[in-house]
């Protein structure tokens, strides 16, 4: 286990931030815009995991880190869910690039 | 160059891979397919950094309940299948030069600090999560554990509130 | 004499013009209030020469301090000096004949008369300052009720020289601020810095910071008095806005910048006063000459009367640039005399206005056998403004060209030899104005119909004429009340060019 | 005896906690008026604020996840007070709200989760609250439920702010790498200055940065003020801003301290950015919601330059101009919410010749503007003079220039608005409105701490008393 | 305080009347106040009158020369503890003189408006005017301060100012004031730039030290101001240039003096007063009060004397050819005062040297009877025919004999025939130029020529010439209070010469001698003579014969006639080149560069906020992107750049 350097594992994570962001960028639907997120909220969470496992093994800080990080993306994706749909009722649509109604 | 050296290389390309299609994909069910396969292999990574319990919650909950709500308001909002408009060219050339700089960047950063391993062997028991989540002393994390419940909580009533709407607007 | 009374009295009046009902009680409340201003005023004149009579030499008078914001060792300190002195009397003669020319103001009294109350106590506020701070908070409060008075009670296109007047005044006191923000942290009283201005002026500023703040501070003042080139908002500002809005501007607001620049930027930073005094005097002759001419070209009255006060105002900024005690002395003058003639002028103006309801020299002609009262201002006022000895303007322009030629220098000679000139210049315009508009044939019939001034008016119009005469006539009492302070001020210059 | 301490130390956080409890139970109960609710709520946040200036103490909780003292105390008695005038200002909005209570719940568990990230020890803390203080005003941003732009508003407030607590993670992610740790004052020791410490601290000022709208990270706030309710938006801007704020000041002050060299410089950068961007925008704005928006990112520019002053005045000056910023602001909301709420118009060319019919809310609306604009004799004008006198402590005074300048320009958009409500002729003018009893009163409470707090040195005295320098 | 304090009263009575006649004489007493004015006016003159006598023949005298005296001084403005203006009371034997000339003359002048502005509307205010003057003129010549002086300078402006536009409704009036004033306050700036220098050297304000400081060639002020030069002219030469300029204005010398003809639009005895004896002489008064000082300055003085030769021919030349009676009376008047700036000019100090001092006090003691007197007459000619142009006139002396006596004996006193007031100083000052500037002299002696010539071109077309007057109603001469001033002046004109002026007012204080040399004063006499003769042969009847002679000087005449076009010149440098090239452009660049400016930066301003609109594009993506530059940005400048 010791051969994998810790940088391995956080150009995982780091490269999955990206992917996360450029998807965050990129995508059209609302929907796909939040997996992203989704995806940007997991490298994170490898990175508290690593560095707690390989640097800092005294507390479990990390861990617990990613515990509740997992928990609020859930509580963010219900309530984004939720506003989504709520715009897709009277937009039907959920292309972000319609709302912007609010501009300039 | 070991088995579980092997092991790791497979599952981040398997990671990174399926995360680089679940953001291209022109299909949104299958973008969402593919993101559950990332966030599966992610579980496989904590696994294989044995930290079992954290892989645990990720499948219950990411496996099971947010890319099970994001099916759902799929669904809702979407036929499955169908195209989803294409990105703004000029966006993504943005977005692409945009991101491979700041991963560039980023990783040149986190490659030069030299990160250390630490010597202490790290032990992970699911009792001690359940104690120390539990503690009011020091390393005790009874107040996050309070504070995410009422988060929870509002981001349910929020939500509900929100999603309720439905009757008002069909009367 | 409690300082304080100058400010609560304004406060109080103000406060109490916004629970009256209707026009009658609010000008009788207006009215009670800036006779009580002035009775105070001229109360204080007596009392300060008092003081000084009983040997009281401290530099300033009736000082009162407290403690404001004791972490920032800011003081909400009070004191005055002949300077100031002679200023508030000028406030208040300003104040009351303002209120009485407003006498029949009859849309939004109330809003009106507080805002001009509410103005002239920042004016008195002001001048009585001794703390940078308190003294910044007064300038800005008078800024804003201007705003309002000239964007709602104004004429012609106010909503735009409302906003240029605000915000190049605004600007003005944002350039104040850094200068003041500058000599505060350049100040040390064992570790803690100081906004106190007598505390300040007697230790040393350093000449590096002297020399950085000094613009800021100077040209931020300047633009209250309408320094070349920031003066545009004195023609626009001052033609749109309301006969008593006019006055006050004119009269009290242009001052405070004069004084300020007196009191802040030259009494605190000498050494770049004498390193800037070129530019100064540079500035202040283009503002003059370059004012007269442009007034030449007017055909507005209160335009005509606006770049003469560019003009006019140029003439403290030349006194002040000199640096001689006399041109100094001469700039305080300037500033009390211009203060009074202007507003004088405007109030003609204004009731002009407001009986043929055209400010157009081209259309007016003849109105002294109408209205020989206010024609009468009219001539009298032009003969101030071009410098007629036994008016103030006189007392005032001679003290600072006799002033200014203590300066020995060939430039500071040539430039004041072009000041002189700017009076030619002045009663050219003066004249044109005069000549055609109260005196000639009377140049449109229902002319023939217009009655002449009212008590409020003739009122308003005599308490400036005493004041302009009482200079004009007996300057001595106002140069040995003015005197002492520039001296103090020169002293610190350590450069005292004055005659031995 | 910790139980003991809980109540002591936490009683804010328990009151609140207590009152979400109540009005859980009313929901579940039986109904009630909208009236008689909203009194009660009123009341209890009444009783709230009084508490809060009641048994003040000090000490560390559960470790170092929560601590207090007398300064945090009054942050959130601040915040406090400001939530009851905004619940008092959206009297008119809320009395036809059918989901009542669930807004006080949403808004009571927001500013909770304030209190918790206030009195934060850890990066932990910090961020739950941060998080709590975000998602359900995400979905308090939707309540005006049949508003299209409501629910714009809160799709761009979610996704925004959960992509800038994505990189604010990220950045606490490589913080925690470097450091080992998450508490603070552990942090602290650890702080070199690393390329990827710096990166991280950027990724955290981002994420900073982000609720309190400092540019290039603001772009959500307007649309979001846009759109939201007038209460919420009123709320996102003062509280919210305000409580964020507290934080950022004293962890930039404390945690960051090593660091104080490079943060200093992009404060500089980045105020000035600000304000010049706040300004800019914030000159051709018609509606008045997304001009409070602009003009309150030019205003976070003027906190961004007294915090750069990194001294005791910086924290004291933040913490005061942050008390009349509240009421300033909502002195200008509360006449927007009652003009949105009863004529329904929220453009600033609506309000030409307001003077006409509702001269005292035009009063309040101008001295509001003034304060904000930093006139004296209003509070506003202390407010600002404190920031950029200790913004100029480091002698930085192209800075101050800077922003004195921009003051003009901040004066020129403020002075529009009150040109229209005096000067503007208009032949549909808003007409008269009667005003309900409790806005009337939040209305005088913001009059009364715009004139009060600015000439009653006292209470700057007091915070200073409290501040911590550098 | 001591028994000269009373001439205070001497120009405050005249105050006081203008005080009241200005506030409330219109309202309450507008008839009597002619009455009124003239009665303190009067006793002014007494006054003064009593002073000359206590002055010369008293204890005026101390060891055989007059001395200064300063009855009275209050200090009215201390710029500096040695700087001062003081309002005081100075006399010698000029202001004595001077003190008598404008008390007599004015009221003269009072008494005669009783009877010329009868029925004037603004009777009350006429006379206001005219006490505000007299009380000017009366600070004027008893200034003992340089600044005091200056003041009653520009009031004396102002209140003739006031008098010429008196007729407020006629356009031509009040431009004629405006252009009255201006063109002395221009000609005052170098006064007061002269009074700047001079008292900046000599270090003090007050006359008596003044000259004391500047006349003793060790004192430091002197040194200082000889030292100190500007373009390679010593500031002493400056000084005096520029207080001479001053006079020059107020003298209507040459080139300011276009005013001066202009001015006649005002009330007839309001010329007589202000522009005839007064007023215009205080350009002389002034250079005579600095005389000492201008002595020591030859550069200065040799400016004095060819000024006023030259005003004095130019005078003369261009009143030959005008018509208008109050025009030529204004060109006469420009040419004496030429006469006496010119005998300022060449007179040296003190004994037989100062014998131009004295003669050009002399003739400015003697026109100032004579100049009124015509001018009254005039003023009496033009109440009854209601025109001032010479043409409308002729073969008066029938109508008003009393006025053809007069002004018959006040032309042969201008004229200088013997025993004419006129001859006895017009004497002296050819004398004068004889002994030190023949060119002078021959222009002096030229010159009387032309003005005998040109008076009596003006005396017989109005009285003689025509011999039949149809257009006049009635045949009154007018009320008594016309003729008598008349008749009093007339006598004066007569026996003015006779005044023991010499004995009295001499340049050291000393008497001189003087002796009229018959042989001497034959050459100008019969020079006279010559031109009343042409005049007769020309003007007597009406004939064709002048215009004849006028069409052979041809384009002389024409260009004489004109002014020489001087008007011309200043009305093309006034307005073409000032106000064009000059005040347009300040107002333009004023208007859309400095204002433009202004603006345009505002409207940057809002042009570049319309321009970055587009960040705020409501795409929530474009936010994000926004972010993370932003903290890329941040990152890489701080990371790498500012390491």
């Amino acid at each position: 286990m010791n051969e994998i350097p810790l940088t391995h594992i956080l150009f995982v994570s780091t490269a999955l931030f990206f992917i996360g962001m450029y998807g965050f960028f990129t995508r059209r639907n609302m929907i796909t815009i939040l997996m992203s997120i989704e995806l940007i909220l997991n490298s994170v969470n490898i990175n508290f995991v690593a560095f707690n496992k390989y640097l800092f093994p005294q507390n479990l800080d990390g861990i617990f880190f990613t515990i509740f990080i997992i928990s609020i993306a859930a509580a963010e994706a219900a309530v984004a869910i939720a506003i989504i749909i709520n715009m897709y009722r009277s937009l039907h649509s959920v292309d972000v690039n319609e709302t912007s109604e609010l501009k300039f | 160059m070991n088995s579980t050296s092997i092991m790791f290389y497979i599952i981040a390309a398997f990671i990174l891979s399926t995360g680089i299609l679940a953001v291209t994909t022109g299909k949104i069910f299958r973008s969402a397919i593919w993101l559950l396969f990332s966030l599966m292999g992610i579980a496989a990574l904590y696994f294989w950094m044995q930290v079992e319990f954290i892989a645990a919650v990720q499948i219950i909950i990411y496996v099971g309940g947010i890319i099970v709500l994001i099916i759902f308001s799929i669904f809702l909002t979407q036929k499955s299948g169908e195209e989803m408009p294409k990105p703004l060219r000029k966006r993504t050339l943005f977005s692409l030069l945009a991101v491979c700089f700041g991963f560039a960047f980023t990783y040149l950063i986190i490659y030069q600090y030299g990160f250390n391993s630490g010597e202490a062997p790290f032990e992970l028991k699911i009792a001690d999560i359940g104690m120390q989540m539990l503690s009011t002393t020091e390393h005790g994390f009874i107040l996050p554990f309070e504070v995410i419940s009422i988060l929870l909580l509002a981001a349910l009533i929020g939500s509900i509130v929100i999603a309720m709407k439905v009757k008002t607007t069909e009367k | 004499m409690n300082l304080n009374l100058l400010i609560l009295i304004p406060f109080l009046t103000a406060m109490a013009v916004l629970f009256c009902k209707g026009l009658k009680q609010v000008r009788a409340v207006a009215l009670l209030g800036s006779g009580l201003q002035l009775i105070l005023a001229l109360g204080l004149l007596y009392r300060f020469y008092d003081e000084r009579a009983a040997g009281n030499l401290s530099q300033m008078l009736f000082e009162f301090n407290y403690h404001w914001f004791a972490p920032l060792n800011i003081n909400y300190h009070l004191g005055v000096d002949g300077i100031s002195v002679a200023m508030i009397l000028l406030t208040s003669f300003v104040v009351i004949s303002g209120v009485l020319v407003s006498w029949s103001m009859d849309t939004l009294n109330k809003e009106f008369f507080f805002l001009l109350i509410f103005l002239s106590m920042g004016a008195y506020g002001f001048f009585m300052s001794l703390d940078l701070f308190t003294m910044f908070f007064f300038l800005e409060v008078a800024v804003i009720p201007k705003f309002l008075l000239i964007g709602i009670w104004g004429s012609g296109k106010k909503e735009y020289s409302a906003m240029k007047l605000a915000l190049m005044l605004m600007g003005g006191s944002a350039l104040v601020f850094v200068g003041l923000i500058g000599l505060y942290f350049n100040t040390n009283i064992e570790g803690a810095h100081t906004f106190d201005l007598l505390q300040i002026s007697k230790m040393k500023i350093p000449v590096e910071a002297q020399m950085l703040f000094f613009p800021f501070a100077f040209i931020g003042f300047g633009i209250f008095t309408a320094l070349f080139p920031f003066h545009t908002w004195v023609p626009d500002g001052h033609s749109s806005a309301p006969t008593a809005a006019s006055m006050f501007l004119a009269g009290i607001s242009m001052k405070l910048g004069g004084y300020g620049c007196l009191r802040v930027a030259t009494y605190l930073m000498p050494e770049a006063a004498h390193a800037y005094a070129g530019i100064i005097i540079l500035l202040a002759t283009i503002a003059i000459i370059y004012g007269a001419f442009a007034t030449l070209m007017q055909t507005d009255l209160k335009y005509i009367n606006a770049y003469s006060s560019i003009s006019h105002c140029g003439f403290v900024l030349l006194g002040i640039g000199m640096l001689t005690q006399i041109s100094i002395t001469g700039a305080v003058m300037q500033m009390v005399s211009h203060g009074l003639m202007t507003a004088l002028f405007f109030a003609a103006i204004g009731m002009i206005y407001s009986r043929t309801h055209t400010r157009m020299v081209a259309q007016l002609g003849g109105l002294l056998k109408v209205m020989p009262f206010i024609s009468a201002v009219f001539v009298i006022v032009g003969l101030c403004s071009l410098g007629l000895p036994g008016l103030s303007g006189f007392v005032a322009e001679m003290t600072i060209f006799v002033g200014s030629w203590q300066n020995p220098d060939v430039l500071y000679r040539v430039a004041t030899i072009l000041a002189c000139a700017s009076i030619v210049v002045t009663a050219v315009y003066i004249l044109r104005a005069t000549g055609k508009t109260v005196l000639g044939p009377i140049t449109d019939t229902h002319f023939n119909k217009l009655g002449d001034a009212l008590w409020n008016e003739k009122l308003a119009a005599v308490i400036l004429i005493v004041g302009i005469m009482a200079i004009g006539i007996l300057p001595f009492w106002l140069n040995d009340l003015i005197t002492p302070g520039s001296q103090q001020i020169i002293l610190q210059t350590g450069q005292n060019i004055m005659l031995k | 005896m910790i139980l003991n301490d809980i109540f002591i130390l936490m009683k804010q956080e328990l009151m609140l906690l207590g009152i979400i409890m109540i009005l859980l139970i009313i929901k579940v109960g039986k109904d009630w008026s909208n009236e008689s609710l909203l009194n009660l709520i009123n009341a209890l946040l009444l009783i709230n604020v009084m508490s809060g200036f009641m048994m003040p103490a000090e000490g560390f909780l559960f470790g170092d996840m929560f601590k207090t003292n007398s300064l945090i105390t009054l942050e959130k008695n601040i915040l406090n007070i400001g939530t009851l005038i905004i619940s008092l200002q959206s009297y008119s909005w809320l009395k036809n709200h059918k989901h009542l209570i669930e807004f006080y719940i949403l808004m009571l568990s927001t500013l909770l989760g304030m209190f918790y990230m206030v009195s934060s020890g850890n990066l932990l803390m910090f961020y739950l609250g941060l998080e709590l203080s975000t998602i359900p005003l995400a979905a308090m941003a939707n309540f005006d439920l049949e508003k299209r732009k409501s629910s714009e508003a809160a799709l761009k407030f979610i996704i925004s702010s959960a992509f800038s607590s994505g990189l604010l993670l990220f950045g606490i992610s490589l913080l925690y790498g470097t450091a080992g740790t998450l508490s603070f004052t552990e942090i602290t020791s650890h702080l070199t200055n690393t390329p990827l410490q710096i990166f991280s601290f950027v990724l955290i000022l981002a994420g900073f940065s982000f609720k309190i709208s400092v540019v290039p990270f603001h772009f959500w706030t307007a649309d979001v003020y846009e759109g939201s309710p007038v209460a919420v938006t009123s709320y996102l801007s003062v509280i919210s801003k305000g409580a964020v704020l507290f934080v950022f000041v004293s962890v930039l002050y404390t945690v960051f301290k090593p660091l104080a060299e490079v943060w200093y410089n992009m404060l500089f950068l980045l105020s000035v950015l600000t304000i010049v961007i706040g300004n800019l925008f914030a000159l051709r704005q018609d509606n008045i919601k997304r001009f409070l928006a602009f003009s309150s990112i030019a205003q976070v520019g003027f906190i961004l330059v007294g915090i750069s002053g990194s001294s005791q005045m910086g924290t004291a000056s933040v913490i005061y101009f942050v008390l009349i910023y509240i009421f300033s602001n909502l002195g200008a909301f509360g006449v927007v919410s009652l003009v949105s709420a009863i004529a329904g118009k929220e453009n600033i060319s609506d309000y030409r010749a307001f003077y006409k019919t509702n001269p005292f809310l035009s009063w309040v609306l101008t001295i509001a503007l003034f304060s904000l604009a930093g006139v004296p004799p209003t509070a506003g004008f202390f407010g600002k003079f404190f920031l950029l006198i200790a913004g100029a402590e480091q002698g930085n005074y192209i800075l101050i220039a800077i922003a004195a300048l921009n003051m003009v320009i901040s004066f020129y958009y403020y002075l529009r608005i009150v040109k229209s409500i005096f000067m503007d002729p208009n032949e549909h003018p808003i007409e008269k409105l009667t005003i309900p009893m409790m806005p009337k009163i939040a209305l005088f409470i913001c009059l009364a701490g715009i004139v009060v707090i600015g000439l009653w040195s006292s209470i700057y005295e007091y915070i200073y008393s409290l501040s911590t320098g550098f | 305080m001591n028994i000269y304090s009373y001439i205070a009263l001497i120009p405050l009575l005249p105050f006081a009347a203008f005080v009241l006649l200005g506030l409330f004489g219109r309202k309450y007493f507008n008839t009597v106040s002619g009455i009124l004015g003239t009665f303190t006016l009067g006793i002014s003159t007494l006054l003064s009158l009593a002073t000359a006598y206590q002055y010369f023949f008293v204890d005026g005298k101390v060891d055989g020369v007059f001395t200064q005296i300063i009855p009275l001084k209050y200090t009215w403005l201390q710029f500096s503890p040695n700087l001062s203006i003081d309002m005081g009371i100075i006399l010698d034997p000029l202001s004595v003189m001077m003190l008598v000339v404008v008390t007599f003359v004015s009221l003269m002048v009072h008494i005669f408006s009783l009877g010329y502005m009868k029925g004037e509307e603004r009777f009350a205010t006429y006379y206001s005017f005219l006490s505000l003057f007299t009380f000017s003129m009366l600070g004027l010549v008893l200034s003992s301060n340089i600044f005091q002086i200056y003041m009653f300078w520009e009031l004396v402006g102002v209140s003739s100012f006031l008098l010429i536009g008196f007729y407020f409704e006629k356009p031509s009036a009040v431009a004629a004031a405006k252009k009255a004033f201006i063109v002395t306050r221009f000609a005052d700036l170098g006064f007061l730039i002269g009074i700047l220098i001079l008292s900046f050297h000599a270090q003090t304000l007050d006359f008596q030290t003044l000259i004391a400081r500047l006349t003793d060639p060790q004192s430091s002020q002197m040194l200082s101001i000889t030292t100190a030069s500007f373009m390679g002219i010593s500031m002493l030469t400056w000084g005096l240039v520029l207080v001479f300029a001053g006079g020059a204005g107020k003298s209507a010398m040459f080139p300011l003096h276009i005013w001066l003809p202009d001015a006649m639009e005002g009330p007839t005895p309001v010329s007589a007063l202000i522009h005839a004896a007064t007023m215009v002489v205080a350009g002389v008064y002034l250079v005579g009060r600095l005389f000492p000082v201008f002595v020591f300055d030859g550069a200065a003085l040799i400016i004095v004397t060819y000024v006023g030769a030259f005003s004095a021919l130019l005078a003369a030349v261009i009143a030959c050819t005008q018509t208008d009676i109050k025009r030529v009376l204004a060109y006469s008047t420009m040419s004496q005062i030429g006469y006496m700036m010119f005998a300022m000019g060449v007179s040296g100090k003190g004994g037989e040297e100062g014998l131009g001092y004295m003669a050009s006090l002399f003739h400015l003691f003697t026109h100032a009877f004579f100049k009124s007197l015509l001018f009254l007459g005039a003023g009496a000619v033009i109440h009854m025919v209601h025109s001032n142009d010479m043409k409308d006139m002729g073969g008066l002396r029938k109508l008003m004999p009393i006025t053809h006596i007069t002004f018959l004996i006040a032309c042969l006193a201008i004229a200088g025939i013997p025993p004419f007031a006129g001859f006895f100083s017009k004497e002296e000052i050819l004398l004068a130029a004889f002994h030190s500037n023949k060119l002078v002299f021959f222009v002096a002696l030229f010159t009387s020529g032309l003005t005998a010539f040109y008076m009596f071109r003006l005396y017989f077309s109005i009285f003689w010439s025509k011999e039949t007057q149809q257009h006049s109603e009635h045949h009154d001469e007018g009320p008594l209070s016309m003729k008598i001033p008349l008749i009093i002046l007339g006598a004066c004109a007569l026996l003015a010469g006779f005044a023991p002026i010499a004995s009295l007012v001499t340049s050291d204080g000393k008497e001189i001698e003087t002796h009229i040399d018959v042989l001497f004063s034959l050459t100008p006499v019969l020079l006279a003579i010559t031109g009343i003769l042409l005049a007769l042969s020309l003007y007597k009847k009406e004939s064709d014969k002048a215009t004849k002679v006028a069409n052979t000087f041809g384009g002389f005449y024409r260009t004489a006639y004109k002014k020489f076009y001087i008007d011309e010149l200043y009305l093309f440098v006034t307005q073409k080149i000032i106000f064009n090239l000059v005040g347009k452009p300040s107002a333009w660049i004023d208007k859309n560069i400095i204002d433009g400016m202004m603006n345009k930066l505002a409207e940057g301003t809002g042009v570049v906020s319309t321009q970055i609109k587009g960040l705020q594009s409501g795409k929530v993506q474009s936010y994000a992107l926004y972010f993370f530059f932003g903290i890329m940005g941040l990152s890489a400048l701080f990371i790498y750049l500012l390491k």
